[in-house]
């Protein structure tokens, strides 16, 4: 993994707060937990049906009945709980996630997200995304600033079928985080080395600068 | 990744419920019925609560306690048969009372906890139970709209827990406990005993601890969770 | 108990066949359990949440969080289950309720069930009885044939609040056994030294008798 | 009171599944996956079946068998992220597919096993999720109708059985079990051990076995149920 790679890891794990309810979506989101300290204060929910889990167990140590919802083998964490998918998911709709980690085709300023077709090329499905994203107490994105082609993926609007609406609280990305607010997109951290224009011109909507010195990650 | 301890005094979880606060409360008569908890809010003296619980338990007991106190404006209930007082509120028009079908109020509080906004169902249709209840048609048949149910605060009673507020229930005392460990802002589960975190094994778990915000571990079982002489 | 009685839920206990899920309402129903063989092959149901349910059990023996619904305290029997309200009620809404027998204030001729509530003098909630009586499989009323005033409870049409309708299969009472057939009540079985015109004077609405030597009982 | 044994054997229970069903299948991923007996309905050669699964496993396992053997017409799921296999079918028009929000597709499912006629949400709202519910409003706001699913047969993976049916999961292999255990008209159930009646213990079942209608414990596991090198 790239080192801006790590950096959007690092920086993404301390959205997380004491005592915080989370869930960690497939793929990047996933990765997060290798930057949380083993002692943190923090409940790990999974929505194939557990909470408190644990850390990604290598094959040999893997236990076969004990998965996440990305299919990799976890363990638990002392006081971990099984259950089934709809209790999993009213633990998600019924407020009780505080944060959940997602990543994005495309962001829209008002907070739209787009994460789960891309229609003609890819529509696995959209899993649990959709509950994640509109019931989530705070959504927080993880993404590269551009897709592959160069083209920003936070964008005025999304082109791409919406996972939910209006839900994005906050964008941590190789270049930057930006937070949706009110009057659209809020640049308010700057990854080490990188300039505001470079993240204005990387971002395809109005990008409205907090005043002040910007923190670094 | 440590998860969080939840143990607090009886007495600070309590002091959240305010006055006109919508209360969940566990049991089906005595098993399940945090008597305890329901004593310390009769304590506490908030008043003009809705309580919502299966029953009124029995003169003298339980939730009889808040009623005698003054400190309930409003029931949600099934069935009031083992308490006369209770009817006699009712009958006076002291405490508004509404019944809901028993298994009707159960998916009204889970949908609440689910996130739900209501469910549709088909019990009741062409009696009295059906009156002043909007109606649906799905495919063709007609259903009630049973709204769902959310709370301020759960009072619940576990026989067993751990810190983070993961809960198991015996036997019979079971009933709405889990669900209404889902369905309300403020959840504190009074148990008979807290063990430490990973003893409670997870498969064993009734409610995840990620429903509940306060665990109060009780000192002893007063008499009125023993078994009642009638 | 006098042994009218005994014989009616003697009677009773042989609408349960081998196999069945059966849920016995609270008061006289809950008797029949005593007229059941011990190694009978039935699971009995209580809406607080149990599956498997034993004999009521002597105070000094009584487990303190193990009650049927009617608040008797019971015992397990090898292979019980305990689950939430909301799992006990989807046993009987899903049709997983083969038989509940349930007690009467009236039967019309028509299946229809008041057995809940007498407007100003008795009203004490509802409880489960709507479910059990509108969603099990097989409805049996166990009732007098008469009330303490000596009226008819079957009858007509019902004049008190009703709790299903339409619901009823068969009614067993201290003098027959009385079948909801598509054209309304029909003698199926006498009691022993019980006349089918006593039967008829005292159920109010006509009554079909069944062709042959009626069983007694 | 003696508790029924329904421990039968895989074939004759399978036999009981005719072409057109709508079969629920238990699992997400591997876990709680009945590969035996999707196996058994393989030989059995059932045609043009809905299947309802949480996602379609992965190429060459479990539900993906009855893809590759044609039997399949419509598949309701939520993800077939790991199996390109069914996403090809679906691309192709060969099988039908349906997309449901996940935790949806578990209340819908818990709907029909519960004997409600649907349930009110408001997930997907604003997005073509909803193309094509029926919306209701109640108290002023806008929800989707999520009618209930009930199918013909359910089939499940279970660790621990006794011969009633009462049924207890390992970790994450509960996960759909469970609700598709409530909501099918004939339900079968694979499992690692049947345990004598009340060895079981009364607070441990997972999924109560008046659900169940047929018990088959495994002789063996097959390489499916292992450990998955990706």
């Amino acid at each position: 993994m790239s080192s801006a790679s790590e950096r959007l890891l690092a920086r993404a794990a301390r959205e997380i707060t004491p005592g915080m309810v989370v869930n960690l979506g497939i793929g990047l989101p996933t990765k997060v937990v290798n930057h949380v300290e083993p002692d943190f204060e923090v409940c790990l929910h999974t929505e194939n049906g557990m909470t408190g889990v644990g850390r990604t167990l290598p094959l040999e140590h893997a236990n076969r009945n004990l998965i996440d919802a990305g299919g990799a083998y976890v363990s638990e964490v002392p006081g971990s709980a099984f259950f089934d998918s709809a209790t999993s998911f009213a633990i998600v709709r019924s407020g009780r996630l505080d944060l959940t980690m997602l990543g994005a085709f495309e962001v829209a300023a008002n907070g739209d997200l787009a994460n789960w077709k891309i229609p003609g090329k890819f529509s696995p499905g959209v899993g649990g995304g959709v509950e994640l994203a509109q019931k989530a107490r705070r959504v927080v994105i993880l993404t590269s600033q551009v897709d592959r082609a160069g083209n920003p993926k936070l964008k005025q609007e999304c082109s791409l079928p919406l996972t939910a609406r209006a839900c994005v609280d906050r964008v941590v990305t190789d270049m930057a985080v930006i937070d949706v607010g009110p009057e659209g997109f809020e640049l308010v951290e700057l990854a080490d080395g990188i300039t505001q224009n470079e993240v204005a011109e990387a971002t395809g909507a109005p990008l409205i600068v907090r005043q002040g010195t910007l923190p670094r990650f | 990744m440590r998860l969080s301890d939840k143990q607090c005094r009886m007495e600070s979880a309590i002091a959240h419920i305010k006055d006109g606060d919508t209360v969940l409360v566990g049991g089906f008569g005595v098993p399940g019925t945090p008597m305890t908890l329901l004593q310390a809010l009769v304590n506490h003296g908030a008043q003009n609560l809705t309580v919502i619980k299966n029953d009124a338990n029995e003169p003298g007991m339980g939730v009889d306690h808040l009623l005698r106190n003054g400190q309930v404006s409003r029931l949600i209930t099934t069935h009031l048969g083992l308490n006369s007082h209770a009817i006699a509120l009712m009958n006076a028009g002291t405490i508004d009372v509404e019944f809901n079908a028993q298994g009707i109020l159960a998916e009204r509080i889970r949908a609440g906890g689910a996130g739900i906004g209501a469910v549709l169902s088909d019990i009741g249709i062409g009696t009295e139970l059906a009156e002043g209840k909007q109606v649906v048609e799905v495919r063709g048949k007609a259903y009630l709209v049973e709204t769902a149910i959310r709370a301020n605060v759960a009072l619940l009673h576990a026989e067993l827990s751990d810190p983070f507020g993961n809960l198991a229930y015996a036997a019979t005392a079971r009933n709405f406990n889990p669900l209404m460990a889902m369905a309300a802002d403020r959840v504190i589960a009074e148990t008979e005993a807290v063990l430490p975190l990973g003893a409670l094994a997870a498969d064993r778990v009734h409610t995840p601890g990620v429903f509940v915000d306060h665990v109060v571990e009780l000192e002893h079982l007063s008499e009125e969770y023993a078994v009642v002489e009638r």
